[in-house]
Order: C-alpha cells, then sequence, then structure tokens
C-alpha cells in the first residue's frame, strides 16, 4: 500500500513509453488514471497517519541496504502535494502540449519524476531519501532539455552539472553517516543520539548532505541550474521547478534537520546557524534580482530561489512554530507558484507574450487566468486571508519566538520585495497593449480551468487555515513530535 | 550421480559440441543451431544457480580422478554468478546476433564462421569460470584470448586486423607470463589445484613470485591501466555483438581469476602490497578510462574506454576485500554485483551502440542529433546503461559502488571512496554528452521516428536488467558466499 | 606512442632485466629438491596399469586440459579460415615439382604414413600419440602440396570439414559416454579404455593433420576472388 | 650449479628477451618470434625445475605442460602469421605500433 504512491506513477510511466508517441488518446487516459490513483492512494495513506498509524515498508538491496518507506505526517504532505497537483498539472500539460512533438517521452518521464519525488517525501532512512533523491535528478534532465534547442542543452548541461554535484556530496555525507551511526531511520527530534560524540564527523556529514540538499533547494549560491532551466516548458516548471523537484530539496532538509540530527542537535553542533544566514541572504539577494527580471517565467524563478530559502531559514531556526510555518509553507508556496506558472505558461504559449514588457491588454484577453494568478501573487506576498499569510504568520511567529529578529526582519522585508516584483506584473497585464479581446477569449480550457483550481486552492488554504484538514494545521501536527510533542 | 551433478561439465560440453557442430553443419541451419545452443546453456546456469543455492558448492571430478591429482570444476557461488551473466548475455548477444550478422553482403568477410568462433569463446568462458586448476586456467585464456581476437578480426578491414593483432599480442603475453607464473608456483608447490594450494600455502619467494607474474599477466589481459592500450582498438573495431560479449565477459573471466587467486590461493600477508597496487590501478584506471572515454569522438570507443573505467572499480574492490585480514565478505558481493552489472550493462550498451551505427552509417557521435526521437529505444538503452555505469539507484552498479565505499570508510580507507565517487561524476560526465546529443534536434525536419526493430529492443532489455538489478542483490550475496573459501578467514558482513 | 618517445626502449629494457632478476631470484630460492605430483603419478599409474606416465597424465589425469587443447587446434583453424576469403582453394601451390622432389615425395608419403600410424598404436602406453602422429601426417599434406598435388574433386569443402571437426566430436563424444554409464566426463571404463583412446587418437590424428595442412594452404595459397563453395 | 638450474636460469633469460622484443619492436614478424623465444623460455623453466625429482625420474607432470603448452604456441603463431599475412596483403606492411591517425582525442 505504503508503495502505491510510487509505483502507480512510474508503472504509468514506463506505460507511456511503450505506448509510443502516436496513441495520445490512450497514454492521455493512462495517465490520468494514475494519476487518480495516486491521489486516492497518498489521501487514504494521509488519513491512516492523522489515525496515528504511520505504516512501513521496505525491500532489501544487499547486505544491510534497504529500500524503505514510511508514511508519516511530514513525508505525506509533501506527498500528497506533489501527487494532488499531478493531476492539475497533467490536465494543463495535455492543453499545453497538444502540438509539440515527444509527447511520450515528456509525459514518461514526468510520472517518474513524480514517483521520485513521491519516494523521497516517503523515504524512511537516508539512504531510501538519497536513492529517489537521485532518480529525481535523473528523471528531470530530459524535461529540461525537451525542446532540444542549444539553449536548452546548455541548460541541461548546467543542470546535471549542479545536480551530480549535490548528488556526489550528498552520497559522500550519506556514507560517512552510516559508517559512524549505523543505519540510522528518520525520527522526529533526531536519530543520531548513539553517535553524539563524533562532533568533528557530523560537521561534515551535515555540511555535506545539506549542500546535496541545498542545489535542489536552490538556495544561493547553489542556486544557477534553476533560471537557466526555465527553457523547459510550463508544466515542468510549473510542477518541477515550483513544486516536486525543488521542495524535493528543501524537504531533504526538513528531514536532515528535524528528523534526522534533530534541532537540539542542529543547534549544538552550531550547523544550523550558518544554514540560517545562508537562507536569510538568500531571501534578500533573489528578491532583489527578481525585481530586475524583464523575462516573466525568469522573474518567478528568481521568486521561487527567495521563497524557498524562506522554508529553509524557517527550518534552520529550530523553533517548533518556524518549523511548522516552513512545512506549511512548503504545500502553500506550490499552490501558489505552480498557479503563476500556469499563468505564464499559458500567456506564452496562447499569445506568446514571454516578457514583461509586452503584457499590454493581457488582462482583457484573458481576464479569468490574470484574476488567478493576481490572487497567488498576493496570497505570495503574505496577504492576509490567503494562503501566504497564513504560513508566513507561522514563520515570523517562530522567528519571533526564538528571539531571533533578524530573522523577524528579512521576512518582513521579503514579503515587502515579493510585492514589488509581483505589483509591476500585475500592473503591466492591465496597461492598455496590443492584446485586445480577439475570436477567441481566454484559453485552451485545458489549460484555463487548472489555473482556476489552483488559485482557488491558495485561497481556500487562507481562509480555513484553522481546518483540521488544512495544511497550516497539517504541518503544526507534522512537527509536534519533533519537539517533543509540543503544542501551540 | 544424478544428472545434475553433471551440470558443470555439461556447461562446457554443450557448446564446444555445438561449435564443432557448427562447423560442418549447413550455413543455413547454423543461426538456429546456435540459438538452441543458447537456450539450452542458459537453462544449464539457471540450474547450476538453484542447485548451488539448494545444496551448496560442490567438486566435478574430471576423469574420476580428483584433485591434486586429476582436474576438478569447482561450482561454488561465485562461479555460477558468473556462468549465469555469461549465459544471459551470451543468449542475448546470440539472438541479437542472428539478426546482425544474417543481412547484408552473403559473402562477408568470415561470414558463416562466426558462429562457431562464437560457441568457442562461450565454452572457453564456462571452462573459465568453472575451472579449478590454474594450469587449465591457461588452456581456457588461451581459447578465450585466440575466438576473441578472431571474432575482432572478422571486419576484415585493416584496422579491424591490426586491432586484432594487438590483442593478439597482448593475450599472448598475458598467456605466457601466465604460465610462467604456474611453472614457478608449481615448482615451489607442487600443486595446480587451487583449493590444494590454498589449503597449503607455501611460504617462499617461488611462490610469491609466480604468484604475481599470474596476477599481473591477468591485470594485463583486464585492460587495466596502464596495460589496457589494446583494449579499446579492439573492442571498437569488432562487429557490435562481439564488442559486446567481449566488454561485457571476457574483460571478466580474466578478473575472476584473480577473484579466485586473491580469495582461493594467496594467504593474507603473503603479497604484502599486491592488494593496494591493484587497488591504485583500478583507482587509475577509473579516472583515466573515464577520461578517455570524455574526449572520444566515436561512439564505440567511447563505450570501450568506459570498460576500461568500470573494470577500474572491480580492482579497488580487492584491497577492501583484504583490509582487515580475512575476506571482507561485502567487498566480494559489491565486486561481484558491479561484474554482474556491468555486464548486462556494458552488452546493452554495446548492442544499442551497433544499432545506432547501421541506422545512422557511422557511429561519430557529432552527428546523432535527434537519435532520442528518430530511434528512442536505442537512444533509451544508452541512457540507462550509461546511468547504470554512473552507479545511480536503483541500478546494481549503484548497490556496488555503494557497498564498496561504505566499505572503504568502514575500514578507514576513504581516499578509494572518493576515487569512486570521482569516477562516478566522470562517468556522469560521458553518458550525459552522448545522451544531450541524442535529445538535440538538428535544424529543419527532423523526419518521423523510425519503427524499432525487433532485436533493438534486446540492448534495452539488457540494460533495465541492470538498472533494477539492485532488487536481485540480496540473492546474489546469497550465492557468492556459497562456498566462499571460509577455512581461513573470517567473512565479515 | 612508445616507440616514438624519448627513453620509450628504457621501459621495455627495465621491464625485460627485471623480470630476468625476478624469475632468476624465485628459481635460485628454489630448494634443490621436489618430487611435485610425481610420486603420486606414478603410483596411480601403475595402479591402473598405465605403463607411461607422461601419457597417463596427458590422457587421464589430465585428459581434460587435452580435450581443450584439441578444441584450441581446432578452433585457430577456424579462425584462420575466417581470415581468408575462400575456402580451401583447390589450386595447387606450385605448378611443376622437380623430378627429385617427385621421386622424394613418392617415396617418403608411404613411409611417413606408416609412421603416423605406428605413433598412433602405441599412443596409449609409450611416447607418441594423435599429436607426434598428426604432424607427421600434416609435414605429408604439406609435402603432397609443395609437390604440386591439389585435393581430389571428390573432396569437396564439406568432407574437408568433416575431417578437420571428426576429432573433436568424436573426443567429446568419448568423454560424454562414461557419463551415460553413470561415471564422471573422461572417467573411461578401465575394461575399454584402450579402445576408446585408440578410437580418439586415430580420428584425432586426422583431425589434427588435416588442421596442420589447413592452416599451411589457408596461409600460404594466393587469395582467389569469389571462389567460395 | 646444477643442470637443471641451467636450463632454467636460460629459460628466464630467453622469456626476457622475448619480453623485451615483444613490446619493442613494432614488426609482427619479430612480435611472433619474440612469443616463440617467450615460449620456449616457459618450456625450459618447467622441464628444468621439474627434473628435480629425488628419484631422479623426471616429474611427469610439467613435462605434459610443456607437451600441451607446445601444441596451444603452434596454434598460437600458425594464427598471428595468418594475421601478420592478411594485414601485410591489405596493408602492404607489417608494424602494428600506433599511428597518429588512430589516436583520436
Amino acid at each position: 500500500m505504503l508503495w502505491l504512491p510510487i509505483l502507480i506513477p512510474a508503472l504509468a510511466g514506463a506505460l507511456t513509453f511503450l505506448l509510443g508517441e502516436r496513441r495520445t488518446r490512450r497514454r492521455n487516459t493512462v495517465n490520468l488514471i494514475a494519476a487518480t490513483a495516486a491521489a486516492a492512494a497518498t489521501l487514504s495513506l494521509a488519513g491512516a497517519a492523522f489515525q496515528g498509524t504511520a505504516a512501513q515498508a521496505s525491500l532489501p538491496l544487499g547486505p544491510g541496504l534497504q529500500l524503505a518507506v514510511r508514511g508519516d505526517l511530514t513525508g505525506l504532505l509533501f506527498a500528497c502535494v506533489v501527487t494532488l497537483l499531478w493531476g492539475v498539472t497533467l490536465v494543463y500539460a495535455i492543453g499545453y502540449m497538444s502540438h509539440d512533438r515527444n509527447r511520450a517521452r515528456f509525459f514518461g518521464f514526468f510520472a517518474w519524476c513524480i514517483a521520485a519525488a513521491n519516494g523521497v517525501a516517503l523515504a524512511r532512512d537516508p539512504l531510501s531519501l538519497f536513492v529517489f533523491y537521485e532518480i529525481l535528478s535523473l528523471c528531470t534532465y530530459p524535461l529540461v532539455v525537451h525542446s532540444g534547442t542549444p539553449e536548452a542543452i546548455a541548460a541541461g548541461r548546467k543542470y546535471l552539472l549542479y545536480a551530480f554535484g549535490g548528488g556526489a556530496a550528498l552520497l559522500a555525507g550519506t556514507a560517512w553517516l552510516v559508517a559512524i551511526a549505523g543505519p540510522v531511520q528518520f525520527t522526529p527530534g533526531g536519530a543520531l543520539l548513539a553517535a553524539e560524540s563524533h562532533t568533528f564527523a557530523l560537521r561534515w556529514v551535515f555540511a555535506l548532505m545539506a549542500a546535496g540538499f541545498c542545489v535542489k533547494a536552490a538556495l544561493m549560491p547553489l542556486h544557477g541550474w534553476l533560471p537557466s532551466a526555465m527553457v523547459a516548458p510550463a508544466p515542468v516548471s510549473s510542477l518541477l521547478h515550483a513544486v516536486a523537484v525543488v521542495k524535493a530539496g528543501v524537504f531533504g532538509i526538513v528531514r536532515l534537520v528535524n528528523d534526522l540530527f534533530g534541532p537540539e542537535l542542529a543547534t549544538s553542533l552550531g550547523v544550523a546557524q550558518p544554514l540560517a544566514l545562508a537562507a536569510a541572504v538568500t531571501i534578500g539577494v533573489a528578491s532583489v534580482i527578481a525585481l530586475r527580471q524583464d523575462d516573466l517565467k525568469r522573474r518567478l524563478a528568481y521568486s521561487t530561489v527567495a521563497q524557498l530559502a524562506y522554508i529553509t531559514l524557517g527550518t534552520a531556526l529550530c523553533t517548533p512554530l518556524a518549523a511548522a510555518g516552513a512545512l506549511a509553507h512548503l504545500a502553500h508556496h506550490a499552490v501558489m507558484k505552480i498557479t503563476m506558472f500556469f499563468t505564464v505558461g499559458s500567456l506564452g504559449q496562447t499569445l506568446h507574450v514571454k516578457v514583461l514588457g509586452t503584457m499590454g491588454g493581457v488582462a482583457r484577453r484573458m481576464p479569468l487566468t490574470m484574476a488567478s494568478f493576481s490572487v497567488a501573487a498576493l496570497a505570495l506576498a503574505g496577504v492576509p486571508p490567503l494562503a501566504g499569510f497564513a504560513s508566513k504568520w507561522l514563520l515570523a511567529g517562530g522567528a519571533f519566538e526564538s528571539g531571533d529578529w533578524w530573522a523577524l526582519l528579512v521576512y518582513v522585508s521579503g514579503g515587502a520585495l515579493t510585492l514589488g516584483y509581483m505589483v509591476p506584473i500585475l500592473l503591466a497585464s492591465v496597461r492598455p497593449g496590443a492584446h485586445e479581446p480577439a475570436e477567441r477569449w481566454e484559453s485552451d480550457p485545458r489549460m484555463l480551468w487548472p489555473i482556476i483550481a489552483v488559485a482557488l486552492a491558495s485561497v481556500v488554504f487562507g481562509v480555513s487555515a484553522s481546518a483540521p484538514w488544512s495544511p497550516a494545521r497539517w504541518a503544526l501536527a507534522a512537527v509536534s513530535p519533533v519537539f517533543g510533542g509540543w503544542t501551540p | 550421480m544424478t544428472l545434475v551433478d553433471h551440470l558443470p561439465a555439461a556447461l562446457i560440453m554443450t557448446p564446444l559440441a555445438g561449435a564443432a557442430l557448427t562447423f560442418v553443419t549447413r550455413r543455413r541451419w547454423d543461426p538456429a543451431l546456435v540459438m538452441v545452443t543458447a537456450v539450452v546453456i542458459t537453462g544449464l546456469a539457471l540450474a547450476l544457480s538453484v542447485r548451488v543455492l539448494a545444496e551448496g558448492a560442490f567438486r566435478y571430478r574430471l576423469g574420476g580422478w580428483g584433485a591434486p591429482l586429476g582436474i576438478d570444476l569447482v561450482a561454488d557461488g561465485i562461479s555460477a554468478l558468473f556462468v549465469l551473466l555469461a549465459a544471459v548475455v551470451g543468449l542475448a548477444a546470440t539472438a541479437y546476433a542472428t539478426s546482425y550478422f544474417g543481412t547484408g553482403d552473403e559473402d562477408a568477410y568470415g561470414r558463416g564462421l562466426v558462429w562457431a568462433l562464437w560457441l568457442f569463446l562461450w565454452t572457453a568462458l564456462n571452462a573459465l569460470f568453472l575451472t579449478g586448476d590454474v594450469f587449465n586456467v591457461y588452456v581456457c585464456l588461451e581459447l578465450v584470448g585466440i575466438s576473441a581476437v578472431a571474432l575482432v578480426t572478422l571486419g576484415g578491414g585493416a584496422d579491424a586486423l591490426r586491432a586484432g593483432a594487438r590483442y593478439l599480442f597482448a593475450s599472448m603475453l598475458g598467456a605466457m607470463t601466465y604460465l610462467l607464473g604456474v611453472a614457478l608456483l608449481y615448482s615451489a608447490t607442487g600443486h595446480l589445484d587451487m583449493a590444494t594450494l590454498g589449503s597449503a600455502p607455501t611460504q617462499g619467494i617461488a611462490a610469491s613470485t609466480g604468484l604475481v607474474l599470474m596476477v599481473s599477466a591477468l591485470v594485463l589481459k583486464t585492460a587495466l591501466v596502464p596495460v589496457h592500450f589494446w583494449l579499446p582498438t579492439a573492442h571498437a573495431a569488432a562487429p557490435s555483438p562481439v564488442s559486446a560479449v567481449l566488454s561485457a565477459l571476457v574483460v571478466k573471466g580474466s578478473y575472476y581469476v584473480i577473484l579466485r587467486l586473491v580469495l582461493d590461493v594467496t594467504y593474507p600477508g603473503q603479497l604484502p602490497g599486491l592488494d593496494v597496487t591493484l587497488g591504485a590501478l583500478g583507482a587509475a584506471s577509473i579516472v583515466w578510462g573515464s577520461v578517455q572515454a570524455l574526449l572520444q569522438t566515436r561512439v564505440k570507443l567511447l563505450v570501450a574506454y568506459s570498460t576500461v573505467a568500470q573494470i577500474g572499480y572491480l580492482f579497488v574492490a580487492i584491497p577492501l576485500m583484504r583490509a582487515d585480514g580475512g575476506i571482507v565478505g561485502v567487498a566480494v558481493t559489491a565486486a561481484a554485483a558491479h561484474a554482474v552489472s556491468h555486464g548486462l550493462a556494458k552488452a546493452g550498451f554495446f548492442l544499442s551502440a551497433g544499432s545506432l551505427q547501421h541506422r545512422f552509417g557511422h557511429d561519430r557521435i557529432s552527428e546523432m542529433a535527434g537519435a532520442a526521437r528518430t530511434t528512442p529505444v536505442l537512444a533509451m538503452a544508452c541512457a540507462v546503461a550509461g546511468v547504470t555505469m554512473m552507479g545511480l539507484p536503483p541500478s546494481g552498479g549503484f548497490v556496488a559502488k555503494w557497498l564498496l565505499i561504505l566499505t572503504s570508510i568502514n575500514v578507514g580507507q576513504w581516499w578509494w571512496a572518493a576515487v569512486m565517487i570521482a569516477g562516478g561524476l566522470l562517468s556522469a560526465a560521458y553518458t550525459f554528452r552522448l545522451v544531450a546529443v541524442f535529445v538535440a534536434e538538428g535544424a529543419g525536419d527532423p523526419g518521423d521516428a523510425h519503427h524499432p526493430a525487433r532485436t533493438e529492443w534486446l540492448p534495452l532489455l539488457l540494460a533495465s536488467a541492470a538498472a533494477l538489478l539492485a532488487f536481485a542483490i540480496p540473492q546474489i550475496d546469497t550465492l557468492v558466499r556459497i562456498g566462499m573459501n571460509l577455512g581461513r578467514a573470517e567473512v565479515l558482513p | 606512442m612508445r616507440d616514438r618517445l624519448p627513453g620509450s626502449q628504457l621501459i621495455p629494457l627495465v621491464t625485460g632485466a627485471g623480470l630476468f632478476a625476478l624469475v632468476t631470484r624465485a628459481i635460485l630460492s628454489l630448494p634443490g629438491e621436489s618430487a611435485g605430483l610425481s610420486v603420486r603419478v606414478t603410483e596411480t599409474a601403475a595402479e591402473n596399469g598405465i605403463s607411461n606416465v607422461v601419457t597417463a597424465v596427458l590422457l587421464d589425469f589430465r585428459g581434460y586440459d587435452t580435450l581443450l587443447e584439441i578444441a584450441v587446434l581446432m578452433l585457430v583453424t577456424v579462425a584462420v579460415f575466417s581470415l581468408r576469403e575462400t575456402t580451401m582453394s583447390p589450386t595447387p601451390l606450385s605448378e611443376r615439382p622437380g623430378p627429385v622432389l617427385g621421386a622424394l615425395t613418392r617415396t617418403v608419403i608411404p613411409v611417413m604414413l606408416l609412421v603416423a600410424g605406428h605413433f598412433v598404436w602405441i599412443g596409449s602406453s609409450r611416447p607418441g600419440g594423435a599429436f607426434q602422429a598428426g604432424a607427421v601426417i600434416g609435414a605429408a599434406g604439406i609435402l603432397l602440396a609443395l609437390s604440386g598435388y591439389s585435393r581430389p574433386k571428390w573432396v569437396g569443402p564439406r568432407a574437408i570439414s568433416w575431417v578437420l571437426s571428426i576429432g573433436l566430436l568424436v573426443f567429446v563424444g568419448v568423454a560424454v559416454y562414461p557419463v551415460l554409464l553413470g561415471e564422471e566426463l573422461l572417467q573411461y571404463p578401465a575394461e575399454s579404455r584402450k579402445a576408446l583412446i585408440l578410437v580418439i587418437e586415430a580420428l584425432l590424428t586426422l583431425s589434427i593433420g588435416a588442421s596442420l595442412v589447413s592452416l599451411f594452404i589457408a596461409s600460404a595459397s594466393p587469395r582467389v576472388q569469389g571462389d567460395r563453395e | 650449479m646444477s643442470s637443471h638450474l641451467v636450463y632454467a636460469l636460460v629459460g628466464g633469460l630467453l622469456f626476457s628477451i622475448g619480453t623485451y622484443g615483444l613490446i619493442v619492436r613494432p614488426h609482427m614478424i619479430h612480435k611472433i618470434i619474440s612469443t616463440n623465444f617467450m615460449g620456449s623460455g616457459v618450456f625450459l623453466v618447467l622441464i628444468g625445475l621439474g627434473n628435480r625429482t629425488p628419484s631422479g625420474v623426471p616429474d611427469p607432470v610439467p613435462q605434459a605442460m610443456v607437451l600441451t603448452g607446445i601444441v596451444v604456441t603452434v596454434a598460437l603463431t600458425a594464427l598471428s602469421l595468418a594475421i601478420a599475412k592478411r594485414y601485410f596483403s591489405l596493408t602492404g606492411r607489417g608494424d602494428i605500433s600506433e599511428h597518429r591517425e588512430e589516436r583520436v582525442g
């Protein structure tokens, strides 16, 4: 049962390859059915986890070596985000890619990415996490280079350089960890009590593993691949470069701090503080860079870099509220940023608008799309009562709680900068311009409805943040055992 | 004796009889005859593994004399595993070859004799994997060498002949040196049977010199840097199904003997420095082979240099096997897993390179843009095989490298781990140099996808098997430990 | 590369000298006396009623080596054939043997065949056997070829293929025969050992002789285009 | 020094000379002769050292090994000569050292 969220997309991917390029209808059916089934499986696992039964499963891979998964709340939150958004993105992608080449390859690897991301979410121990993490790196490559243009190939090369560099660091760190601490499992609050005396080795292990994760989490200065990777088709940018891949990195950091080292050990070793500092710098610098981007996707990419650093910073602060805020932001940022990338994809595909300067009039040409975008943009900036506000409230609360006033300042100024780079997009879209309502209103419905759906989600997550099923409450429940059963 | 007791003998006699028969039967029957032989061998190899798993290792006393007087065949876990690997790769290569050699020029050079040569090679490999006698190893090595050289020269061009000649002379140098080593070892100990040699080890310069000569000869035959010079041209010049077998199996043959000598014949501390020297050469091979692979402009040469690099991992495992004075079982498992994984992946890689060459009419990397669309199955096979060799999960290569890295950190020799991680990155570089060309789109209309030929699925099948091998490692681990020489050394987890 | 670099002669020289030093050291370190397996060989051979110990090692104790050795020989023949475009051209190597060579050939060939037969016959007990006999047959064949004799028209390429491989095929068959009797591979039953070995040796002689002649002719004859089957 | 040692040491010398020649000489015929040197060297070592039995009767096992080795060496020589001849008829050359054009890089 626990393998289903991994197995279903993996099989769907394999089937997609075997069906080949021409059987479009069958391929779409297979993928949509798989997405539905995976969503159902993940949600039912989450239901079980809320009841307090964290199931486990493992496959032996050799002497002292297992591929193991466990359905805890932290992991399932990420898995649910990925799997649910996969379905939405599939609908969008089917519309977006309807005239593209190499669709079998695209949808096949897309499904495999989802399988790998779910694996990262559910991995029970550092080694299993590494296994899925590397598969994810690998399966993303064909999607980055999808168009096959020299630009895409170059971006792909850059991506690989970062990904495999990070992978090597992660491998070295994991191997070292297993060598000193044995086959440890993720345990809320930390799993390394037995090995605490190896402070030197543990610091290096943390540094190596964090470096590995930070590549995908695009923490500066390891973020270089992300803006380049924006040459990928919009569905890839939306789901992978705003949700699955980059969040796998952030999620790795969450696991590393909360469930492997534990907040206490991470603080006492003095390894959390440098991470927090790097995240804070990233928030500032990335936001400022985002202000100056004319290309819409690049602007969003730098925004992603900054927002991911919010999560990293929240985790590195090592307080319950901040950790919960980080987890909640992981989910909230997903729905918000995916809305924006969908929108930018629609603009590009339908109107060939790719830069800020040519956006004039698009709000009238595609009012629903742009309205959705506006909601998401405001949410991202932390305007109440939208989703971004809920998570940032928790993050700020955490910073307040630990007395890290500088972090609070970073969060607040980061919010202001977010408004700074989002508002120009909104203004440009309502400015008069070449794009007047033509014969066809809006874009392909397969692209429109997903946008509206995810925009609604960022409203709902914010408005009903106190509902028991909301990501915010989920996050609070998930971090509770990390801090010894803490409750707000 | 029941019939299953004869499995080791049957595994050698079947291809031998097949080889002699294909020489006399009519040419048009050959492919069918060889396929039947291949299927039978595969069945026998499976049966051998099952039997070893179920009832443990056993010896087959040829002629009923028994060692030390006679020659024994040894069927234990490692030999069963290698025989099985040869069977799987051999079956796939045979199926591929029936179509590869079945098309094109009827009067093609050397055609028609390829089947006899191939079955001789298979005989030799099985005999090598099963023998327990150091002099018999010499005869097997010659059989392997001659049939491999003859298969390389099948292309018939001057390049193929030169590559074959260089291979032949390297092979002869190796064989003669090996025989000199055997002469010294026998003179010092009075024994030729590996188990007897191992159970009553003789101290002394002559025995050690003999072993060093034997191992050096085998290192030459395994193409470790700096004596790798003959391999890339030979493996690249050969017809693709042959290259697949050479890279996947033939170099493993001599490595297998080294493994046997290290595990069964030498005792810890007998040859101080040999383990570390082999490991260091292995590390050099990883780096040098990968860098050379990165510089190649032709697919087959790239793949051939990658073989040099991948062989290096097998040798890095050797100092780790001996790291604590006993035998570290994990390192042996890792080496075996890597050998199997690389065998499957490299066979897939070469077969797919062959089909690409056939489709494009050349094997220049720079002119293969768009291959991922026009020949998706082949491009995928190359990519999957490459990923396996990088040691990315969940391939067998990953588990092998993970176990080796972990062992090297555990025994405090972290530098091997560093080399292996760097080697992984280098192999990623050369694999993705190839993949990047495949996915690139040239200018103009690229045309439609080809319908994949049936044999084009074979490389993908092999590569996928390697990529999913991780899930079979526990079985390989169990198998490898059966009959591992436990008398003198404790096997660590 | 090696033959252009300065000092490139040095590495092989050092290799050769080092090898010699290594081997010399090893040889000198050996004890002056060592029985090896000889005592055991002699005893077991005597127990089994085999008079010639070398033959006992070659055909009995290490008969498997000999089987593989035959495989090597046949393999090389196949390999050399694969290097040619034609198989066994009937063209004679020399057109016109001189009167002396002709007379010599006519005189010597029957003697050679007789010697070969003798070698085969004594093979199981005394020095001799298939290799020596085969070598003599091979020499006879080469002599014939050099004297301008070519193969008769009624001996086709397929017949030659059979002659070449019959030795190995029968050896394999005889090796497997004890398995059918419930023994191990190559474990000849004591009562029929002599007969079986004689059969193997006789056919091996044919194959070895044919191999040697074929190797000679295949390498020696000029290339003829398009003459195939 | 007893005679068997002389044989063995000369064998070692022949072997070393053969090795040197095989590595240094680019021409195939030289290489083939060198390998035969090596082969003869090994056989001398085997025969020489096989004569050290206390009984004075030579050990038959090395003799059998030498007989097998001779056949294998003859076979190898035949194959290498065939390759050399074929290569010569294709290219008119007999040396197989590395050439600039095939050193891709």
